[in-house]
């Protein structure tokens, strides 16, 4: 393979992992529990800046070409573990000002001025991140390791971000698979009940917002780390929308079905304008991705609600048939 | 105090613009319950007709009226041919914001690949400058602030004493009791999108005019201060809507003065997330209160 | 606690058998008075029925003893602790479980996932529990689901165990309802019209399980509109018009007594 | 029963109605004659408001047929009833609240010649002294009763032959209950409009009433003419649910 297929074929892997953790965080929220968060970019934004901030050293080393706050030139998993406190953080102050003080109407509203007010301090404080031109030069952990091809670092990056998925996969399906994700499930059909059954709504969506924010920021932080660069064109608020697109797409609430909608929603179609024979114009390009992007939502909402794979139906019957008669056995045996 | 008194001035166009679109934003969700985003993408749209009839020789006047027009005929017709479908669908309100995102992404990149990311202006002069005590406005805000105040009163007075208005607002606050004074509901329905569609023309070309260059996005970023404005005066409430305009409006221009002008809208945005804090419902709103909005 | 409130804890203790005890309950909407000053109390063990014309505010009291409405005035004790004022999620740990009176399932749950939410919370539902206690809740789930399963049994829900909870048939909802409240165990079951809705097939069979219920020994209290089902199952019946008590007694009597009539004439 | 005996007033023919599918009123029959007064009277949840809704398009209409100076107005779209003469009064949500009383009344005449609606906004206001006082207030700020007045007035508006009354005293004072029972719906009958009462205060409601109609659990138990209901005993049994 040449240095360019396979820096392709990285680049590709890296998005697709990266977008799948991001969908699961917006999945949790919206897919499992009903939480509709119109501010998600904003928590991969933060994840990418912490990260960017946690690895650049001081801003002061960089000789004044670019201003931010902290600045720290802490080793490997930190910047990583940093993003996802603060995304998490972050998710705390504003659920707990959103989730529990307003209705929910007014929750879709606001998150969408909180996502669109953050865009603008960005831009506009330029000691905070470097302003609209954005961060450059944060390092990937992989290249910092000395002695290896630039090849196996990439290829090592792509392992670490492999492995970070399924790691989340685990979790989710940890959390979603167990009686705590069936209370999310609940909150999500019906809250009177759930709270008359003894499980507070609001807690439950604080934590999966915490949660989702955490992974948010944790894709955001490979991102910029993979990328390099990180600035506030990256994450307009429209961009939380390809996350829901491809939450509907691949199936609320089920876990590979959001998977498969993360990477056919937010790398697939872009490869696949790639190769359109429209010419190579980047605007057309972009444009066109969009118009599929909406479209397909649209319908998908129309034609399968549920989504590519939808949510799994969990079923007990068979288990508790055969495992009935075992266990009235055993019983009867121990008394 | 001289830096304030023109900031005002400022603030006054800016107010004028959003009221004029806030009012149209509001007014169709507290009739239809339909949070729009598209609302911006009918502002663009609309704005891009007067631009085509403006550079094909007409006065900018004229050509506000004709994207009027055709504003008003997008929003039926995004209405009749994707969202009613969809609510018959079952779509809830939720689904139905999403549902209003694709359309507006749809909308605005589709306007983007036909024609291009580049800046277009309109050919119009801003006219003599005119002075009151310590601000300066151009003919062509004069004109906009004037156009503002009489479709904003013109919206205010149809909806308080025509027959058509009281339907209008008896549908929002109670759809079964209208359809039991013999109100034709879908008529109505169908009349709002296209009043709103008509102020989100008239709002996009006034904006356009007065940012001077616009793209083929520039409406839906504009969306959200247009919302602040509404949510602010309290959804649903088209008086409500003119006061948080002024309020927006002044704030940002004030603040933009004595501040950061890159921070102008960060302000408002405070003031709106205050005062959701405060009071759910908004500033001025009546009609909130007394409507559950969410089903 | 208060003064007022050990005053009134010495008092239940004295009678003894009394598991709810309300006392001078209020909640105003505007000028309305939808609950004017209400007392009573719900003997430990009974099927406490609590009927009235419409409006007379039955169902403004059964939400505030479940916490799901604040009240304006008056203690609500459940076995001599105060509940007044506790959101629905902590009014319900302390085991005041209810049922609405639109049959309220989780459509897109499974009758057994309906049922398993009325577990009461338990060690699974912790975030760092459901990831890395696995075993142990999945021991604890096993034995819940036998519950379960036992309980779909007798309401004859057993063939739907797997169906979505929002794909059955109003009756087989409040069924479903019902089981989920059961499986709560619940020290004060609130109902609020139980045969709503239900198809005329399947309101015997609902008014069978809550007879069984009382059998059992669990404390209901039951809002109701059907006076026949309620004389076929209720002691004591209290009797409701205009936000205010009119009378508690046995249903023979208070269907002579001359105020009650009234009330159910005249409104 | 016969459509041609009823003339101008509405007929129930075996009427069945429900909610989702699910039947709470069946096979309901009666008439209500011009200038008179008929009531539902019956426990609670036994169906007397769902038999209007069902009607007014709020409740499904399962089975049977209605009909209105013979012609039949079954399943039309509720915004025809009125032009057909038939105008109700919900139980609750029953005034425009944002309104003032005026604007109330006017939008009531959505379907009269614009010329006319001012004359019959005063003829009403004449009719309704209690709300001549009041008609620029908000209707949301009346007290119950005003507001009742209101929603009675503003059904009236196009002049309907007959009206529906969805338990208007609900959560009235007695006092307003005397006012809007025994004071003002005698009156409208006498103008010859036939009124189709739901009420569960039900002494009040057969002193006004030309014929009472028993409903228990979804069908008329008995229908008899006001006069002789004279048992009470008997019907309070109903009500409270003794067999």
């Amino acid at each position: 393979m040449s240095a360019a297929t396979q820096y392709y074929i990285a680049t590709i892997v890296v998005y697709i992992c990266v977008n799948v953790i991001g969908a699961w965080g917006l999945d949790l929220q919206f897919g499992v529990t009903g939480v509709l968060n119109f501010a998600f970019i904003l928590f991969q934004a933060a994840g990418a800046y912490t990260a960017a901030m946690l690895s650049l050293g001081p801003a002061s080393a960089s000789g004044g070409f670019q201003h931010y706050l902290v600045g720290f030139k802490l080793p490997f998993p930190l910047p990583l573990i940093g993003a996802m406190l603060v995304g998490g953080a972050l998710s705390a102050v504003i659920g707990l000002i959103t989730l529990r003080r307003l209705r929910s109407d007014y929750q879709a509203m606001v998150m969408l001025v909180i996502s669109v007010v953050a865009t603008v301090v960005a831009e506009s404080v330029v000691g905070l991140a470097n302003g609209s031109a954005g961060l450059s030069l944060i390092p990937n952990p992989a290249k910092s390791l000395t002695g290896l091809t630039l090849q196996t670092q990439n290829w090592l990056f792509v392992g670490l971000c492999v492995a970070l998925m399924l790691i989340v996969g685990v979790l989710m399906y940890g959390l979603v698979y167990s009686p705590y994700g069936r209370v999310l499930r609940g909150v999500r059909e019906n809250e009177a009940a759930v709270e008359a059954m003894g499980r507070s709504a609001t807690r439950a969506r604080l934590q999966v917002f915490i949660i989702g924010g955490a992974l948010a920021a944790l894709s955001g932080a490979l991102l910029a780390q993979f990328i390099g660069a990180w600035a506030p064109s990256e994450w307009l608020y429209p961009e939380t929308f390809v996350f829901f697109t491809a939450v509907i797409v691949g199936g609320r609430g089920s876990i590979s079905g959001v998977a498969i909608g993360a990477a056919l929603v937010a790398v697939g179609i872009q490869q696949a304008v790639q190769y359109m024979p429209i010419g190579s114009d980047p605007t057309l390009l972009a444009a066109l991705e969009w118009i599929i992007t909406g479209l397909l939502t649209l319908i998908f909402l129309w034609l399968r609600p549920q989504g590519l794979l939808p949510e799994r139906r969990r079923r007990y019957l068979r288990r508790v048939k055969t495992g009935f008669a075992a266990t009235k056995l055993q019983e009867s045996a121990g008394t | 105090m001289a830096v304030f008194i023109s900031a005002v001035g400022f603030g006054v166009v800016t107010a004028a613009i959003l009221a004029i679109s806030a009012v149209g934003f509001t007014l169709q969700f507290s009739v239809t319950n339909v949070f729009n985003l598209a609302f911006g993408s009918v502002m663009t749209l609309s704005g891009f007709v007067a631009y085509w009839l403006n550079h094909a020789g007409l006065n900018i006047w004229v050509a506000m009226a004709a994207a009027a027009v055709s504003g008003g005929l997008i929003s039926l017709a995004i209405n009749e041919a994707i969202y009613t479908p969809f609510i018959r669908h079952g779509l809830n309100l939720f689904g139905m914001v999403i549902v209003t995102i694709s359309v507006a992404v749809i909308f605005d990149h589709g306007l983007q690949a036909a024609v291009g990311p580049t800046f277009f202006s309109y050919t119009a002069p801003a006219g003599k400058a005119f002075r009151f005590a310590d601000f300066v406005l151009t003919r062509q805000e004069l004109i906009i602030v004037g156009i503002a105040v009489l479709l904003t009163i013109l919206v205010q007075v149809a909806l308080q004493y025509t027959r058509v208005g009281k339907a209008m607002r008896g549908l929002a606050i109670n759809a079964s009791l209208a359809r039991a004074c013999g109100v034709p509901t879908r008529g109505v329905i169908a009349l709002a999108w296209f009043v709103s569609g008509v102020l989100a023309g008239v709002g996009g070309v006034a904006l356009f005019l007065d940012i001077s260059t616009f793209t083929a996005t520039t409406g839906s970023e504009f969306l959200i201060v247009i919302i602040a404005a509404a949510v602010l005066g309290g959804i649903g409430s088209p008086r409500g809507a003119v006061l948080g305009a002024l309020v927006v409006g002044i704030v940002t221009e004030v603040g933009a003065a004595y501040w950061n002008a890159e921070l102008k809208d960060v302000l408002a945005f405070g003031v709106l997330i205050a005062v959701l804090l405060v009071r759910p419902q908004g500033l001025f709103s009546r009609l909130a209160t007394e409507r559950a909005i969410a089903r | 606690m208060s003064e007022q409130g050990d005053a009134l804890l010495t008092h239940v203790s004295e009678q003894g058998d009394a598991l709810l005890a309300v006392d001078g309950l209020a909640k105003h909407y505007g000028g309305v008075r939808a609950v004017d000053g209400v007392s009573f109390e719900v003997p430990r063990g009974s099927l406490t029925g609590l009927i009235g014309p419409n409006g007379a505010g039955k169902t403004t009291v059964l939400g505030m003893v479940a916490g799901a409405i604040k009240p304006d005035h008056g203690s609500i004790l459940l076995d001599g602790r105060s509940i007044a004022g506790l959101p629905p999620y902590r009014a319900a740990h302390r085991g005041v479980i209810r049922t609405f009176q639109a049959a309220s399932v989780f459509p897109r749950l499974t009758v057994m996932e309906n049922l398993l939410l009325g577990v009461p919370p338990w060690s699974g539902e912790g975030i760092s529990a459901s990831l890395f206690l696995r075993r142990k809740w999945h021991r604890e789930e096993r034995a819940q689901l036998m519950h379960a399963r036992e309980l779909l049994d007798r309401l004859d829900l057993t063939q739907h165990a797997d169906s979505f909870a929002g794909e059955l048939s109003g009756g087989q909802k409040r069924l479903v309802e019902l089981g989920r409240a059961m499986m709560t165990k619940p020290s004060l079951l609130l109902l609020d019209e139980p045969m709503a809705g239900v198809s005329r097939t399947l309101v015997p069979v609902i008014e069978g399980l809550i007879g069984e219920l009382r059998e059992e020994g669990m404390t209901v209290l039951l809002v109701e509109h059907e006076l026949g089902v309620v004389e076929r199952l209720c002691s004591p019946v209290i009797v409701m018009a205009q936000g205010r008590v009119l009378i508690q007694g046995e249903m023979a009597e208070c269907r002579a007594h001359p105020e009650v009539r009234r009330a159910y004439l005249v409104g | 029963m016969s459509v041609s005996d009823a003339g101008e007033a509405p007929v129930f023919d075996s009427v069945s109605a429900g909610y989702g599918g699910h039947e709470v009123v069946h096979d309901v029959s009666l008439a209500v004659g011009q200038g008179q007064i008929a009531c539902i009277v019956g426990p609670n949840g036994a169906g007397k408001s769902t038999l209007l809704r069902a009607i007014t398009g709020d409740a499904q209409f399962l089975g049977g047929r209605v009909w209105l100076g013979g012609e039949e107005i079954s399943r039309i779209p509720s915004n025809r009833l009125i032009k057909r003469g038939l105008a109700w009064v919900p139980q609750v949500d029953d005034v425009f609240t944002t309104l003032t009383v005026r604007e109330n009344l006017e939008l009531g005449g959505f379907l009269l010649p614009r010329k006319g609606v001012a004359a019959r906004v005063d003829e009403l206001l004449d009719t309704f002294p209690l709300l001549a006082g009041m008609t620029s207030r908000v209707a949301g700020r009346l007290s119950g009763g005003e507001r009742k007045l209101l929603a009675i007035a503003r059904a009236l508006m196009p002049a309907p032959s007959a009206l529906l009354l969805d338990e208007p005293t609900a959560g009235l004072s007695p006092e307003m209950t005397g006012l809007v029972l025994q004071n003002q719906i005698p009156r409208l009958s006498a103008s010859g409009v036939a009124i189709l009462l739901v009420e569960q205060r039900a002494l009040e409601a057969i002193a006004v009433s030309s014929r009472v109609h028993v409903m228990v659990s979804g069908v008329i138990r008995a229908s008899r003419e006001a006069h002789e209901v004279t048992d009470w005993d008997e019907l309070a049994r109903v009500f409270l649910g003794e067999q």
